[in-house]
């Protein structure tokens, strides 16, 4: 078989005339718990033709990952199990047939993608191992010959140096090299339907593309009928042919893609489709820019050592951050975008004195230090909101301890006080003051971040810094966010340094932006400036990788220069080249191409 | 010689295996002094002197005859003929000075070089100021003549002892420090395999000097095996005799059998368990405390906890050793008289005092019944159960161990003679730091009979000389720094197998068998 | 703007009351507490003293006697009566299995939430320091100690913990060290939060499941080790009795008087068991987010 | 990996040198002394003096330490005291047999902790889990003297399955290694049972399972090799757990190794030997830590070498 030719992107043909494949019919997915059967996915019925794209979205929770499990039978036992309907697939029922059969339909006729690439892959085997056994679990077949497909899958996936990849362990690939592996081992055998759920959500926009464009290909390519999961609104009007929301287990519409774009029937998709940023010509800013500037930063620089050897010497460094230059003013929104890897964090992380940092930072003109007292003055007006919420709250111990903690820490109020602080902070990012006393994992991942929003606020400082504090959420989830960080902005009149990988919120929320790449800041200028006149090569990649929620706007050609991410650590004695810019007026600089 | 031993039914050929617990530590005539390597280097070795088998009586060894001066004070020893070394070679009266020299010479760092204080030129040698013992001599390749520098009625038994056994130079040269681990001597068996911590292997010795000896091909010691699992083995028959005895453990199931107790054999052994009592530390002092504290121990109580394998003891000499005072009681279980004394002598209410002990059962056991014992009479002492080098050291201080138990490191008798149980450890040349005597007695009185005693060597006066020991003993008695608690039976199993006399499984000096006479009965 | 979630969660529990929902748990804290009763009750629940050595307690060939109507687990190799001194026993058991495994923890923790946080020099220091523990037979160190300091139960208690904080020291290092790189640590750095709040408000809760598993598993261990140092002879000294020290007293005569071995054997492993049950429910209810489970 | 390895022996070096330290001010405080063992008990003070010459232990505590540093450097560990045999031939004569039985003891501990920690985990919450899990802790807690005994009595003297006691064949080392591996049994099935759990739950193994894997090749092929991860890093651990445990099953089992000879060097005070097993020891400690280091880092290829 030959996977070799490329089209370019071809938009999705609606294919009317193809056969069935999967027909899920009143499908009913329950938990047993220990308060009774509880039900998670309640009579939702679809069909898949051949060929066909069936994107499903809906917020996080909503039974997506559940209904894709339930068709490979793999739901979790013994708690949650299929309680009704059926699952047709070449005139099987899969809910009935035995484990063995299962298994050989697995892999062979449907196979999945699952969301994290960086778990799905088993740590400790070698790629070339976890490929070949996923085909010859099906087709037996002499390991040389097997050894064979799996590098025309590696291939077909588009994957630099196949052979290498063949005898590298996963942590030894990046994210979007994983996720490639992961779709090479589901159509290794070329499958009849493939479900992918979340395929790129863990991505950067520039992968995040290139795994789409694949998907889409390899669908063509070999007549696979997709599922794609999604709670993303721009790869679902990129990708489907049809389209199926879900909310609380139910299906609420399902619709050719076009028209539920155009005409969204039900209230719960006209909310998810309004609150999709997008993209335009950027905000002009509003910011003050000659007054005295809250957080000023210049030739900051981080470098971590990397040691090895006999005598664990520093043998090279990772210029993680290499001499930028920005202010911020009170009460703008100053955004970071890049992509994974380019230094965004160790900002952050210099800001708040996480890392030991080169270069000046000022804050209201005093310069940032790392000692004790220095560290506690600086908290009181710099707050950080991290990315991950759960990751960021101690789960031992109850929210209303950890938006109290920042009070106790610097002494402020009584008990009592604190208290009443907490539930008065609680009330105003929308959570009951009731939630005190729960901890953080009973809470979803929105009204997480609200806590610890929350918590930054309990100081009332300055300047907030929030480190992809919306990236890990849904979209609709995601607008309430920012909608409340736009609210506190406005009623507390305090700054924002925000950082984001997607270029779609940046533009919608910040006044001024800074590009990143490579440690180093290619662009910076305010929201119009650098949405509505990109100069640099790589800002205009990432705005363009972006997807777009209009499914008749046409996706623009493949960027063929799939070049990596440059490496920032260099041997010890080499030091990156520092940029220099060229302004373009009102702020607006741009890097000087080498 | 007058005694062939022969036994006439014993069938030669075979091998049997012993087992024991320790490893053997050194299979040097010099260096080993522990009972395990004890017997194996008797039937490795010769000295001049030798015992009737099963017994503690003397009998010529490499020496065909010995002639004693009238003064007691020079021994010449006629060598057999044509006695030959394992490897070949004849021995000459040249083997027998070197031995000597090499034993008492303090390089050597023998244990027993002490024994032959009384040789000519021993403190010279002793002292590092000569390398040779100018008391003994090499009349010819057959003849040695030894000269005391004091009369010694128990020489000849020093000459049966391991440590006057002739070793051959060449041997001692080439192994050098090793030597332990190697074996060249004159005895009836030889040294053929020695997997160190597994087993020894034990050849008979086809020129053995005794004709007819020994009976059996070869001897196999097993070492490092717990006794409980050496008597399971025996049980199994993998085993001919269990070299630690029978365990405690395993003492109750054996009797109670028939079948198996038929094979255990009982025999006394010149052994006595007691306690020492400081006399420098308070209250021991006090005779009348002491006194009391011997009174006070239930020792058919304590024989009662060993099952019975001892007879109590009321004097320092095992009944059967010759100078054993017949019919002296001793003092006698009464603890109401003991707490009379106490109380008169100023301890109405008792006093606070430490027993040490070695840490290996059954000897903690034993200082558990003995402080019962002497709570009910108010004194309370606590148990300090230690390595038996940390007993040692704490014994050998004059103000650190107000009363020990000897168990496990208790008297054995060398040889079979009345004063072997006093010196080091009665007398008062024991009585100094880092020495022997526990109890730190020093009677100069009792002393001066034993040195008296030790030089009635004339063979007619032997009846008096025992007297003269049971007088030193009863002396000590009346001081009473020890308490004697028991003298302890020997009780050990052999297989079906085996055969050859009783005694030679009880031997007294050839602890557990005597190799060279012992046989089994499943050979043509 | 969602409205606040209204929710029907049940009013916030105590530890114990969840505690006490579970049966195992339950039944463990039964245990352990009968061992407490029996330990400080042992007077007046026997009629027998520990350390007496009765006439009656010996066949008359000095063989103890078994369970029956006057002595209800039988009597030891010196007629005493061995319930008696099960029940004096878990006295100096308990003392060992929850004092020196204590300090052991203790100290174990100390050192490797220690060296895991600060981590550089002093870490490096602290967990070669720890090697060298590791490397050196602790059997050894434990006579050499106990010969050096006259033994009594508190020094071999003291001995017991310095040898046996090691293995906790080295597991709570490699956790602490990972758990110092997650973000909760740098998001309670940002809050400003100084070292010692950061160790024992946000580390140590963390490391609770490991240090009561390693608690609750170093109970038979040290309560072991002690009987093997009055083995040895530099533990407890006799006639304090130890359920280790029945154990190791009477070990060879597992087949002639097994009452002597199985008693105080099942004494330890019930006990330890019991912690054990108690250790594992605890863990559970500490841990909010097994809140519901079962 | 090489430059990882010679780093690693260097640290060991310095351990190995701490612990001789250590060692030898304990033995230099113990209060016994080892000279009036040899001397014997008719020795006069001069005898006795004498020997503490030739012995050099009338020297200060810190010549004597260099001075056996200096032989130690040259490979002598000296002489035993009381056999007056060099403390290497008696060590070298022995450690094969304790390695060996170490080795039993470590496969037997593997295979057993392993299988029961894989069933518990499979079976988790039903009865067999709970019996396992019970067996396991009866294994940690049960004295070792007893349970080799035990063994002793019922598979050799009862069943005569295997021999009673010895050295040479297989069949010997059965009962031994299981008795020795028996404690470790118990803490890996307990380690395995928690990590197979918390493996199972992992993201990969639905990969594999999403592949048509069966059931037996996801948990031995995926599942197992990530699982054993944590577990191999204890093994370096438990050759100092094994130190202790030799001293009594080789006792039992007439098991000809180096506990026996430490056990009774112990007793008589014998320093050199006492010394050298020691040493002996901490050096298989830090091999066996090595060892297992190693090991993760081919089990694990995530492990950096640092
Ligand atoms: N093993 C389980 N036991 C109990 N409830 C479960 C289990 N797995 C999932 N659920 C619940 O089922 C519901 C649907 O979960 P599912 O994973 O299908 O959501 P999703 O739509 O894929 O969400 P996301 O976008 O976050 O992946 C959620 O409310 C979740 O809490
Ligand atoms: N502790 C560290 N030691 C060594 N290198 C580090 C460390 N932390 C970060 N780096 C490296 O520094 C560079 C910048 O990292 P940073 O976390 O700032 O990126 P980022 O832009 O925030 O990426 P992402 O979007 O993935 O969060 C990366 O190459 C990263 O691998
Ligand atoms: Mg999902
Ligand atoms: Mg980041
Ligand atoms: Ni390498």
């Amino acid at each position: 078989m030959s996977m070799q030719h490329q089209t370019t992107s071809v938009a999705p043909v609606a294919t009317d005339d193809q056969p069935l494949v999967l027909s899920v019919r009143n499908l009913d997915i329950s938990v047993r718990t220990q308060t009774g059967i509880v039900p998670l996915v309640q009579n939702l019925s679809f069909d898949l033709k051949r060929g066909e794209t069936l994107a499903i979205a809906g917020e996080s929770g909503s039974g997506k990952s559940l209904t894709s499990l339930a068709i490979m039978g793999l739901l979790p036992p013994p708690a949650v199990h299929v309680a009704g309907g059926e699952i047709l697939f070449g005139g099987h029922d899969l809910t009935k047939i035995s484990e063995t059969r299962l298994q050989r339909l697995r892999g062979d006729r449907i196979a999945m993608i699952f969301q994290e690439p960086m778990t799905a892959l088993n740590p400790v085997m070698r790629i070339g191992d976890q490929l070949t056994e996923a085909i010859r679990a099906h087709e037996p077949m002499p390991a040389r010959a097997a050894r064979t497909r799996a590098l025309e899958a590696l291939k077909a996936v588009r994957l630099t140096e196949p052979e290498r990849r063949l005898k590298q362990y996963p942590h030894e690939l990046s994210g979007g090299m994983r996720q490639r592996v992961v779709i090479a081992i589901a159509i290794a055998l070329r499958p009849d339907v493939m479900i992918a759920d979340e395929p790129t959500t863990a991505l950067d926009v520039t992968v995040q593309r290139e795994v789409l464009d694949l998907l889409r290909d390899l669908a063509t390519d070999l007549g696979m009928a997709l599922i794609l999961i999604t709670h993303d609104m721009g790869v679902v009007a990129q990708m489907a042919d049809r389209v199926l929301v879900m909310q609380k287990g139910r299906c609420v519409e399902e619709a050719p893609v076009r028209s539920l774009f155009n005409a969204p029937q039900q209230p719960y998709t006209q909310q998810l489709l309004s609150s999709v940023p997008r993209m335009g010509q950027g905000r002009p800013s509003t910011v003050d820019t000659a007054s005295r500037p809250l957080v000023s930063v210049r030739d900051l620089r981080v470098t971590y050592d990397l040691r090895g050897g006999i005598f664990d010497r520093v043998q090279a460094r990772v210029y993680a951050v290499e001499k930028i230059n920005f202010d911020i003013f009170h009460g703008e929104t100053f955004a970071v975008v890049g992509e994974s890897g380019c230094g965004k964090s160790t900002v952050a992380r210099a800001l708040t004195g996480l890392v030991p940092h080169q270069g000046v930072i000022t804050f209201e003109g005093r310069p940032v230090m790392r000692d004790r007292s220095a560290q506690l003055a600086n908290t009181r007006v710099m707050q950080m909101v991290f990315q991950d919420p759960m990751a960021a709250l101690n789960g031992r111990m109850t929210v209303g301890d950890l938006v109290r903690e920042p009070l106790v820490i610097h002494g402020v109020g009584t008990a009592k006080s604190r208290t009443a602080r907490a539930a008065e902070l609680f009330e105003r990012v929308g959570l009951g003051a009731d939630a005190l006393d729960r901890y953080p994992h009973e809470f979803s991942g929105g009204q997480r971040q609200r806590i610890c929003i929350a918590r930054a606020l309990a100081l009332n400082p300055k300047l907030i810094i929030a480190d992809e504090s919306v990236s890990a959420l849904d979209v609709s989830v995601q607008a309430t966010v920012l909608d409340l960080l736009q609210e506190l902005k406005a009623e507390f009149g305090m700054s924002y340094l925000f950082i984001s990988h997607d270029m779609a919120v940046v533009e919608n929320f910040a006044d001024r932006v800074a590009v990143m790449y490579l440690g180093q800041i290619v662009e910076i200028g305010s929201s119009a400036q650098v949405f509505g006149n990109p100069q640099h090569s790589y800002t205009r990649k990432l705005i363009t990788a972006a997807p777009f929620p209009d499914p008749d706007r046409p996706i623009p050609p493949r960027d063929i220069s799939t070049a990596e991410l440059k490496s920032p650590i260099l041997p010890i004695g080499q030091s990156p080249a520092v940029v220099s810019y060229k302004s373009l007026g009102e702020g607006h600089l741009v890097a000087e191409a080498e | 010689d007058g005694h062939s031993g022969l036994d006439p039914n014993a069938k030669s050929g075979g091998n049997i295996t012993i087992t024991y617990k320790d490893d053997v530590a050194t299979l040097d005539p010099a260096i080993g002094y522990d009972w395990q390597n004890w017997s194996m280097i008797k039937s490795l070795y010769d000295g001049l002197m030798d015992y009737e088998p099963g017994t503690t009586e003397l009998r010529a060894g490499l020496a065909e005859s010995y002639e004693i001066s009238d003064d007691g004070m020079v021994f010449t020893f006629k060598l057999r003929e044509g006695v030959k070394f394992h490897n070949g070679r004849v021995m000459t009266a040249d083997d027998v000075k070197y031995s000597l020299d090499r034993v008492t010479n303090p390089t050597t760092q023998s244990p027993g070089a002490g024994f032959f204080g009384s040789i000519a030129g021993y403190d010279a040698i002793s002292a590092g100021e000569s390398e040779t013992l100018s008391g003994v001599k090499v009349i010819d390749d057959l003849t040695v003549e030894i000269t005391l520098s004091r009369p010694d009625a128990t020489f000849l038994h020093v000459m049966g002892l391991n440590f006057a056994s002739v070793v051959a130079k060449e041997a001692v040269e080439e192994a050098g420090a090793d030597f332990g681990k190697t074996a060249m001597g004159t005895g009836a068996f030889k040294l053929a395999d020695w997997t160190i911590g597994q087993k020894l292997v034990f050849e008979k010795n086809a020129d053995y000097w005794r004709a007819g000896l020994p009976y059996l091909d070869s001897v196999t010691f097993e070492v490092g095996q717990e006794p409980i699992v050496a008597l399971l083995r025996l049980q199994n028959g993998e085993v001919d005799v269990p070299g630690d005895g029978i365990p405690p453990a395993k003492f109750q199931e054996v009797m109670s059998d028939p079948a198996q107790a038929a094979r255990v054999i009982e025999g006394g052994q010149l052994h006595t368990g007691y306690i020492t009592l400081n006399v420098k530390m308070p209250p021991f002092d006090n005779v009348d405390v002491r006194k009391a504290v011997n009174m006070a121990i239930n020792k058919e109580r304590i024989t009662q906890v060993i099952n019975g394998r001892a007879v109590p003891a009321n004097q320092p000499l095992p009944p059967s050793m010759p100078g054993y005072t017949e019919g002296y009681e001793g003092y006698a279980y009464d603890p109401d008289a003991a707490m009379e004394l106490l109380a008169n002598a100023g301890f109405a209410d008792g006093f606070e005092t430490e027993l040490f002990v070695m840490n290996t059962d059954p000897n903690p056991r034993i200082a558990q019944a003995i402080q019962q014992d002497l709570a009910k009479i108010g004194i309370k002492a606590s148990i300090q159960s230690l390595a038996q080098a940390s007993v040692i050291a704490a014994g050998g201080e004059e103000d650190q161990a107000p009363m020990i138990w000897s168990g496990g490191m208790a008297w054995i008798a060398d040889f079979p003679d009345a004063s072997n149980f006093y010196g080091p450890i009665l007398g008062c040349d024991g009585a100094v730091q880092g020495g022997w005597n526990w109890s730190w007695y020093c009677n100069s009185e009792a002393d001066a009979m034993a040195v008296e005693a030790d030089s009635m060597t004339d063979p007619a006066k032997v009846e008096e000389r025992l007297q003269m020991w049971s007088d030193v003993y009863m002396k000590v008695m009346e001081d009473a720094p020890w308490v004697p608690v028991f003298n302890e039976q020997r009780y050990t199993m052999k297989s079906e197998r085996m055969g050859g006399d009783d005694k030679l499984y009880v031997d007294p000096v050839s602890i557990p068998v005597n190799y060279d006479y012992v046989w089994v009965n499943d050979v043509q | 703007m969602t409205v606040a979630e209204t929710n029907t969660r049940p009013a916030p529990q105590t530890v114990w009351q969840r505690l006490k929902t579970r049966k195992l748990a339950l039944f463990g804290m039964a245990l352990i507490f009968l061992t407490l009763f029996g330990a400080i009750f042992a007077p007046y629940l026997t009629p027998y003293e520990p350390n007496n050595q009765m006439f009656d307690g010996l066949s008359l060939q000095g063989a103890p006697m078994a369970p029956g109507a006057q002595f209800a687990l039988g009597t030891d190799l010196l007629g005493r009566d061995l319930l008696t001194r099960i029940l004096y026993g878990a006295r100096t058991s308990l003392i060992i299995g929850l004092v020196a495994n204590g300090v052991a923890l203790i100290i174990g923790t100390f050192v490797g939430v220690t060296a895991g946080y600060f981590g550089g020099i002093l870490g490096s220091v602290l967990m070669r320091f720890t090697d060298l523990m590791m490397a050196f037979p602790a059997l050894l160190l434990a006579i050499c100690l106990a010969a050096i300091f006259q033994p009594s139960l508190w020094i071999v208690a003291m001995v017991i913990a310095t040898v046996n904080w090691v293995q906790t020291a080295r597991v709570l290092y490699a956790e602490t060290a990972s758990l110092s790189q997650r973000e909760f640590i740098a998001a309670e750095r940002t809050l400003g939060a100084g070292h010692l709040r950061i160790l024992f408000r946000h580390i140590l809760p963390h490391l609770t499941p490991t240090i009561i598993v390693w608690g609750t598993l170093g109970i038979s261990t040290t309560v072991l080790l002690e009987a093997t140092l009055s083995f040895l002879g530099v533990g407890v000294q006799p006639p304090t009795p130890s359920w280790g020290n029945i154990i190791f007293e009477n070990q060879t005569y597992f087949q002639a008087a097994p009452w002597l071995v199985f008693f105080p054997g099942l004494a330890i492993v019930t006990l330890a068991l019991a912690f054990n049950l108690v250790g594992d429910a605890l863990r559970d209810v500490l841990d909010p987010t097994q809140r519901g489970r079962a | 990996m090489l430059a990882f390895i010679v780093k690693r022996l260097i640290q060991s070096m310095l351990i190995l040198l701490g612990v001789t330290f250590i060692t030898f001010a304990l033995l230099y405080l113990l209060p016994a002394d080892p000279v009036r063992q040899i001397a014997g008990r008719s020795a006069t003070p001069e005898t006795v003096a004498n020997i503490r010459a030739q012995l050099g232990l009338d020297q200060p505590f810190v010549v004597q330490y260099l001075r056996y540093l200096g032989n130690l450097v040259q490979g002598d560990l000296g002489r035993s005291y009381l056999q007056k045999t060099e403390v290497s031939a008696l060590i070298a004569s022995r450690l094969p047999a304790s390695l060996l039985l170490m080795l039993g003891a470590i496969v037997c501990e593997l295979v057993l902790g392993i299988t029961m920690g894989v069933i518990a985990a499979l079976r988790r919450g039903t009865s067999t889990d709970n019996a396992l899990m019970m067996v396991s802790f009866v294994g940690v807690s049960a004295p070792q003297f007893v349970v080799g005994l035990l063994m002793l009595y019922v598979f050799a003297v009862q069943l005569q399955w295997f021999p009673i006691g010895g050295y040479g064949t297989i069949s010997h080392m059965v009962l031994p290694s299981v008795t020795l591996g028996i404690l470790g049994a118990g803490w890996y099935s307990r380690m395995m049972r928690s990590s197979m759990i918390d493996v199972l739950r992992q993201d990969f193994i639905r990969t594999a399972r999403a592949k048509g894997l069966g059931r037996m090749r996801v948990l031995l092929r995926h599942a197992l090799p990530n699982a054993i991860l944590p577990i191999i890093a204890m093994i370096g651990i438990d050759v100092g757990i094994f130190m202790s445990g030799i001293v009594v099953v080789e006792s039992v089992f007439g098991w000809p190794g180096i506990g026996q000879l430490a056990w009774q060097a112990i007793q008589r005070v014998d320093i050199p030997i006492i010394m050298g097993v020691t040493l002996v020891s901490a050096c298989a400690i830090v091999i066996g830590n090595l060892v297992a280091d190693i090991a993760s880092l081919f089990a694990d290829p995530r492990i950096k070498v640092r």
